[in-house]
């Protein structure tokens, strides 16, 4: 069934107002699931109108890929690990970049044998290209350092930035040649320097930032397929290229402000440099393994969780953050979340030092208990959050004899579906003994100040725009 | 105009009617002051500080002899035979009875007694409103002395040697100084409920943090000027009914319930103090009007059943220093509006005129 | 309008859609965000098969749309279902 | 000089592209002069490129309209009082919308002419016309309420959405007809009754609500800018329509939000109609003549203030605010603000009741003022915010000598810049008094619990979004 | 494409951008952002002078159009002059 | 293993080393209790509770001649010759002097002392660390005491008879006993400074919320196992020189710094006290071992200067219920770590093998 032209523009049209709300989708959790339908619904639809399209009559190669293509892609996103996802989506990029090279060269050779290559298609072509093969690479150096192929540190070199800028003049430079001589050998040399500029932009960029250069080559992908886009004259391929890249862009922006990251200093690797607290006690806890989390994350579990155990420490004490807990008790318990305060006997420095702050912020007495009431419901608690304690919260007490707090009975956050710590470094508390709990799988640590941290969960909770 | 402030000679009275700082700004509104040597000793302020203030310090003679005598307790008969004839009086009367022989012999000698109870609690009069200003002294002061004698903790208190639970603190009457013994008794950390036959006190007991008990006495309890109204035979009974569980399982108990000119209302009985943990407390504010519970003994400290019974009636004096401070400023607000400034000296208003001072002034009996 | 700018228009306004949309994602997303916008970058796959089905088009032409016919295909099947799954996990559990 | 299409094409994106960019610049106070100044340019740019395309070629009438219609414009703009700009907003709505209803039947007449008429573009005129009736006289009844002409009470009367809906179903009928048979009554009809439409859809609407019908009937006047350029075939109109038609739709919904309507109740008046406590707080404050603020409101002037003084009353003891305002104290003074605290001798219930609490706290102490010293202070004071007292800053009490607390000294916050007082209702205070510092120009009252809206209060200060 | 389908992708797209735009105004904007989108609503009086301007034009339509463009200017004048009014009473006081 | 539990003997002393709860506990792990008739009447435990609690009523001779004795204070020469030949003892010693004659009669007798005092301040002790949970207890009380003696508010109070600036408290020496004092204060509303030479306790003074005074000593203060050291001549002079405006100033000051084993450091010397405001209240928790303020008088409350000095030695025994049941706990812990359950009862394991009972075991000098 062959559609008219204008049936598949409202067709294209269609698909893309389905994907715009499939990105919206999924910036929450309530409408995530939706979105991806959107998403999936627009693809199918985009794919569909496509192939009834007039401009494509001959479908066994295309058969035949899709469904090779399909089939790989279906067992790849279904054996994977959770924790190799990154290097799947890294490896997916890879392919999306390769795949606009490739068009821009077929629609190339197409046009060279129908004669339609006009400057302006040129350049288009051109930037498809570049931008392509540049998302290709780069995404290969990116799976390769996530796989653990690479070395996952940064990689940066005096000059680096002269050399990437170079690069990028002479691609620019082979571009206009080609365009103005329609010379083979201009493309085929600006494709290679392409490849090889993808590469020297990634490498110097370290593991740690890898979540960003991922969204950052997603929007490098989008603007790939914008490019392919203009060359084939396609609106839809224009419209999802440039949401693609636009929001991508801003994604690795929002993700580089979360992670208190310069974003330039991200996208090309080792600038600026200069590095806050909190990256670098995120850096010593990556070094050990050790999870990091933000505020939003925590408020995504404590949100609808039935219980949350909160365990002060000397911490809470020092930051004065009682007054932030008790509105997160009183938000939490709005939200009909059961909230608990556990004490344990030697919290803090002194006797009672927990008691006292408690008490100062008016946080109910029987909202508050002790070790020996509380340990047995962490089982049941959804969410442990632990606010400034460490040397209470140590496994070590109970299963290291060598250690100074060997004996001593600690509280049982470790058994709480998800444990958030908050404290400002991986520094150990009085004891000196490095706390266990933190290489539990459960277990992510939120650095910062405990009543800045506090109050950014107050803050997460209340919600704010749209 | 001559104002006199003599020592006062009530046993145990540490207070003074005037303060070196309340003597220096009506010093600058142009009255003279006399005061007893040492009367305020006890207070904490020398003779020097006074003198400092620009007033005279005399014997007591002098003090009395003056056109305006400002005193905190009611005088004795012997002291008004010192008095000028047709001199003013400001101070508490201590007595609801208009035929009491102090108030006879005053205005015998034509002396014009302004009692400081009487003000009336309208907003405007809160400046001068002795009754408050000292009761406030009299609520903070019994949770200390409550927390003095109880020989556990007033908070919570988790350890590494066991926990130890929050004192269970009940007020039972919450005006001016219930509030102050409910805030204090929080501040320690204590558990702190409390009750009024005032229904409107459910929500300020609620402004502290406390928990207000609720008792349905079938009868209502707010009486004129923000006083209480005495209860019927029939609900007081009742009243000592329902409160007796929760007084029981108290650790220390506050009792200011006071009805003006009334005997104290019975609140918390024998039987409740014999269910009492050992060792709790309980301070009676209200000792000196009888007591809220029988067993209080004025002006002693006594155990009965295994209980503290606090029943001291002069807890202003304990923190003669402040308590004073706050009696000398509302005796000057109160001078405030009773004269008018003008070139030569304070001159005296119609008294009758305002209707503070036409209620504080006490008539002679026709 | 001719068709370049045609493209043109339609290319500013999706760059304003795509400056608004993400903005205010929850930081537990950003992940399947990321995954779900690399599937839809799939959409080359449209131009894959224009390039690949075009009854004009020539062995090498074809050979390279074939490529890239497949490679997005990856990239689409791939990318939907591991958003599928990483949301998966974001399953809350039901409120009593 | 004439210009060629596609440069006129260009033009008008860019222009596009300036009103989308003023239109989110007014979002921000930090950029809102910028994004009107955009706004400016974009529509100099629109007319510039119009004007000198090839389909425009007589000027005359065009001058002597547009100098007419500038010289009232900016005379109006430049005369009118600040208290009048709604209704000047509203007037303006009505000439946008009779332009639109002119320009359909300029188009429609041309065409006629030229015989370029097909039921598509009939279908666009007709949505044109509709539209811009409605909007002319919607915004004729809006001026006449605002400025007092028509009274500002709702009308409500049975069978109202009957009338209206039969009304919109005859209308569309003929606009159908018009299409289908190029009928020039049922044009006039359907005209006709677009206006009676307008006047219908309005009139029920209370004066309360204008701000949010306003903003309504801009989204109307988008719209039917929109149809008109689906009408002339002009990109520019289609977009810069459907810009303001959504964006306006968008803008009352989240005008309705903050005042704690109903959208539906407001856009068809008397729907609904059941209201929470807050509006009835606000109706009763509107009864009385006394300004109701949100917590935003409040925020903008304290963010930047140089000096804050907080006056806490008895009902901050109520809601236990005081928690939530050290956090506000705090964050102020993190901008730079100075905050301090006024406590009236006899604020509260007992003596010293501010005090406990603001210990309670941790308000340091140095932070807390009485009554004496800080009186001098509320002239040079940025913002005084009154949290739940109410008889302490009465100035009856100085003025009125039959008041039962005239002669009561009080906290002067009447001399501040700005004045925001949280309580509930307009209920009063302890001593049973009308507080007439409501009625003072620079106070605004915020209608909530003392405690909900100080946390409110903070959120607002953390920003939140974008 | 055909024109009326490039309109409707410009309107949609324009759509999504005008539902994104507004979202996050402070409220203390409200009543000047009503103005700026007023001021742009203007927008018609591009619409006018197409209609005005043509030299085709009879004269019913041409003194309907000199109307209309005579209104819409007040509009686009007064809603801008207004708009900045209404701005200049928000500059905040310099920071020392 | 029978456990006896004497009647304190010593003068004033109100605590018992048992309370009914522990005594449960302890039972049900395999230990036999003897309890001296009416030796936990004085904390508010009656001897029918111990009864319930499964504790053996005795006579004075029984509860001295069991296997171990659990103690309180350091026994009499004559309790000790009334202990079992071999026994444990259990207790505080209040000595550093390893020829003690009371210490030289038990190893005469076999007698094997573990001293409470000397259990060592790593975290696995803090349990079984009486030391700190008695100063705990005097930590707060002393600022009950103070707030007892002291004429004025605590808190600052706003009011229409004026106001009142809160009192400044003083706390020198930031150990167990010198936090709960900060955090007392700070709840009644004082405005509180603390001041200590180790310099980690700044973190913590403000983690109560106080503001801590900082001195520049030139010397270090911190000494081994979280003790401080005792500062040089030259430092001391100067630390009383630059604490003396700090605390002139001060209204109520609350000492207690202390070095084991040493003479209290002088840190309020006379001319400080002669500078404070009439009526102001020191109390001194190092008054045992000679006072922080060489005007303290141990034992005794007096007042020099216009100033009031407090000078009880046994805070713990004014609240003698808490004190008690966490000093049992305390007990309770140790005997935990010393003993091995087993089916025939709990059998005592080699003391020296666990570092705490190690340490706490006094042994004979060589
Ligand atoms: N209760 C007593 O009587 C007493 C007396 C003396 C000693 N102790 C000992 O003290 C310890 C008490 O255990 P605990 O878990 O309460 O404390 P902890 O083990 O000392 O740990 C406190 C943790 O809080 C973090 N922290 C400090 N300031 C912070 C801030 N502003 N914001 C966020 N985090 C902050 C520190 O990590 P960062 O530096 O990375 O932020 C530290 O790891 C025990 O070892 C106990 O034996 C107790
Ligand atoms: N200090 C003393 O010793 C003492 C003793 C007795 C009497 N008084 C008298 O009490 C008064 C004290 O003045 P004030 O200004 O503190 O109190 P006020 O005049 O009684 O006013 C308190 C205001 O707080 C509002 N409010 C109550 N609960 C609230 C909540 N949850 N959230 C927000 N607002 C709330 C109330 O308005 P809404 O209901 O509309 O919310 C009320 O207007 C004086 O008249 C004084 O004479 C004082
Ligand atoms: N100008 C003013 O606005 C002002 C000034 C001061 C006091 N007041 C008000 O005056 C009122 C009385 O204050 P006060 O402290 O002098 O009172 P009070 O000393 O006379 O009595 C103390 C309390 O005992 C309560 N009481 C009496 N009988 C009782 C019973 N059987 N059971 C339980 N409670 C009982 C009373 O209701 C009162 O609250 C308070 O409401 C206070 O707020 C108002
Ligand atoms: N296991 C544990 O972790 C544990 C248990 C209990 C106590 N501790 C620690 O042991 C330390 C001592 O506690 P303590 O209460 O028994 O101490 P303490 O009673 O021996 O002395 C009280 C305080 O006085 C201070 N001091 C001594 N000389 C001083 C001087 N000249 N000037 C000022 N201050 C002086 C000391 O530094 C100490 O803080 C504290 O740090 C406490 O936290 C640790």
């Amino acid at each position: 069934m062959e559609i008219t032209a204008n049936t598949q523009a409202l067709a294209y049209l269609l698909a893309a107002v389905l994907f715009i709300l499939g990105l919206k989708g999924l910036t929450h959790p309530a409408s995530a699931r939706r979105g991806n339908l959107f998403g999936m619904l627009g693809m199918l639809i985009a794919i569909g109108a496509t192939l009834a399209g007039k401009e494509v009559d001959s479908y066994g190669f295309i058969v035949a890929g899709v469904a090779i293509g399909g089939v790989i892609g279906a067992v790849l996103a279904a054996r994977v690990q959770m924790t190799a996802m990154p290097q799947l989506v890294a490896a997916l990029h890879s392919f999306v970049g390769l795949a606009a090279v490739l068009v821009a060269l077929g629609t190339y050779l197409n046009r060279v044998e129908s004669g339609g290559l006009t400057p302006v298609l040129m350049g288009e072509l051109s930037a498809g290209i570049v931008i392509g093969a540049i998302t290709f690479s780069g995404s290969v150096i990116a799976f390769g350092k996530l796989q653990g192929i690479l070395s996952g540190a940064p990689v940066v070199f005096s000059g680096q930035h002269l050399l990437n800028a170079l690069l990028g003049l002479v691609t620019v430079g082979l571009a206009v040649w080609f365009g103005v001589n329609q010379s083979l050998w201009a493309l085929v040399v600006m494709t290679a320097l392409a490849f090889v500029l993808g590469f020297t932009l990634i490498i110097p960029i370290g593991g740690a930032d890898m979540p960003v250069i991922i969204s950052m080559l997603n929007s490098y992908s989008g603007w790939a397929a914008a490019a392919t886009g203009f060359t084939l004259g396609n609106n839809l391929l224009i419209i999802v290229g440039a949401l693609v890249g636009f929001s991508g862009a801003i994604l690795s922006y929002i993700m580089c402000r979360a992670m208190n990251r310069s974003i330039l200093h991200v996208v090309f690797g080792g600038f600026g440099g200069e590095e806050g607290e909190a990256p670098s006690a995120m850096a010593a806890a990556a070094q050990k393994g050790v999870k990091a989390a933000s505020v939003e994350d925590a408020i995504y579990w404590m949100e609808d969780a039935d219980k949350v155990i909160i365990v002060p420490g000397y911490g809470m004490a020092v930051a004065q953050a009682q007054h932030a807990l008790k509105e997160l008790m009183e938000l939490l318990e709005e939200k009909g979340v059961e909230v608990k305060f556990a004490i344990h006997p030697v919290a803090g420095r002194m006797p009672g030092h927990m008691n006292v702050l408690l008490a100062e912020a008016d946080i109910p007495y029987d909202h508050v208990f002790e070790m020996d009431e509380i340990n047995p419901e962490f089982a049941t608690a959804d969410v442990a959050l632990v606010v400034g304690a460490n040397d209470v919260t140590n496994p070590a007490a109970k299963s290291d004899p060598s250690s100074p707090i060997y004996g001593m009975p600690i509280l049982e956050v470790g058994k709480a579906r998800h444990v958030y710590v908050i404290k400002r470094s991986m520094r150990p508390g009085y004891s000196g003994v490095e706390n266990l709990l933190y290489y539990q799988d459960n277990c992510s640590l939120i650095f910062g100040d405990a009543k800045e941290v506090c109050e950014g969960l107050v803050t997460a909770l209340k919600g704010g725009g749209h | 105009m001559i104002i006199g402030i003599p020592k006062e000679t009530f046993p145990g009275e540490a207070r003074v009617a005037m303060s070196p700082d309340v003597a220096r700004r009506l010093r600058g509104k142009g009255f003279e002051l006399r005061l007893q040597q040492g009367a305020g000793l006890e207070a904490g302020y020398h003779d020097d500080d006074y003198l400092a203030a620009g007033v005279e310090i005399v014997d007591g003679e002098a003090a009395f002899a003056a056109d305006l005598v400002v005193k905190v307790r009611k005088p004795s008969l012997e002291e008004v035979a010192r008095m000028k004839e047709g001199a003013l009086h400001i101070g508490f009367l201590e007595t609801c009875d208009e035929k009491d022989e102090v108030l006879l012999a005053m205005f015998e000698r034509g002396i014009r007694p302004l009692a400081m109870e009487r003000i009336p609690r309208i907003s405007r009069a809160q400046s001068m409103d002795a009754l408050s200003s000292q009761s406030n002294i009299a609520g903070y002061r019994a949770v200390i002395e409550a927390a003095a004698r109880y020989g556990r903790f007033f908070p919570l208190m988790m350890t590494s040697a066991g926990s130890v639970k929050p004192a269970r603190v009940v007020v039972l009457g919450v005006g001016v100084a219930g509030l102050q013994a409910i805030a204090t008794a929080r501040r320690l950390g204590a558990e702190v409920y409390a009750y009024d036959i005032r229904p409107e006190t459910r929500e300020q007991i609620e402004s502290l943090g406390a928990k207000p008990i609720d008792l349905d006495l079938g009868e209502e309890g707010s009486g004129a000027g923000g006083y209480a109204r005495e209860l019927s035979e029939e609900a007081r009974a009742r009243q000592q009914e329902m409160l007796a569980d929760e007084l029981a399982r108290a650790h220390v108990i506050i009792t200011t319930a006071l009805i003006p000119c009334r005997p104290a209302p019975i609140l918390v009985t024998e039987s409740v103090v014999k269910r009492m943990r050992e060792g709790s407390v309980i301070v009676d504010l209200a000792a000196a009007n009888g007591g809220n519970c029988p067993l209080t003994e004025a002006d002693k400290v006594v155990r009965k059943h295994g209980v503290v019974l606090v029943g001291h009636t002069n807890y202003p004096s304990m923190m003669a220093g402040d308590a004073s401070t706050f009696y000398a400023n509302n005796v000057a607000n109160l001078l405030g509006i009773m004269f008018e400034e003008s070139d030569d000296g304070p001159h005296l208003k119609d008294l009758a005129e305002d209707e503070i001072t036409a209620a504080a002034l006490v008539a002679p009996p026709e | 309008m001719p068709d370049t700018l045609v493209a043109l228009y339609v290319f500013v306004l999706a760059c304003f859609v795509g400056y608004f949309v993400v903005w205010g994602v929850t930081p537990a997303l950003h992940t399947p965000l990321v995954a779900l916008t690399n599937a839809i970058s799939g959409i080359v796959i449209v131009g894959a098969l224009l390039v690949t089905g075009a009854g004009s088009a020539g062995a090498t032409a074809k050979a390279l749309g074939f490529i890239a016919v497949l490679l997005a295909s990856i990239n689409v099947f791939g990318g939907f279902l591991v958003t599928n799954r990483m949301l998966a996990m974001f399953k809350k559990k039901e409120k009593k």
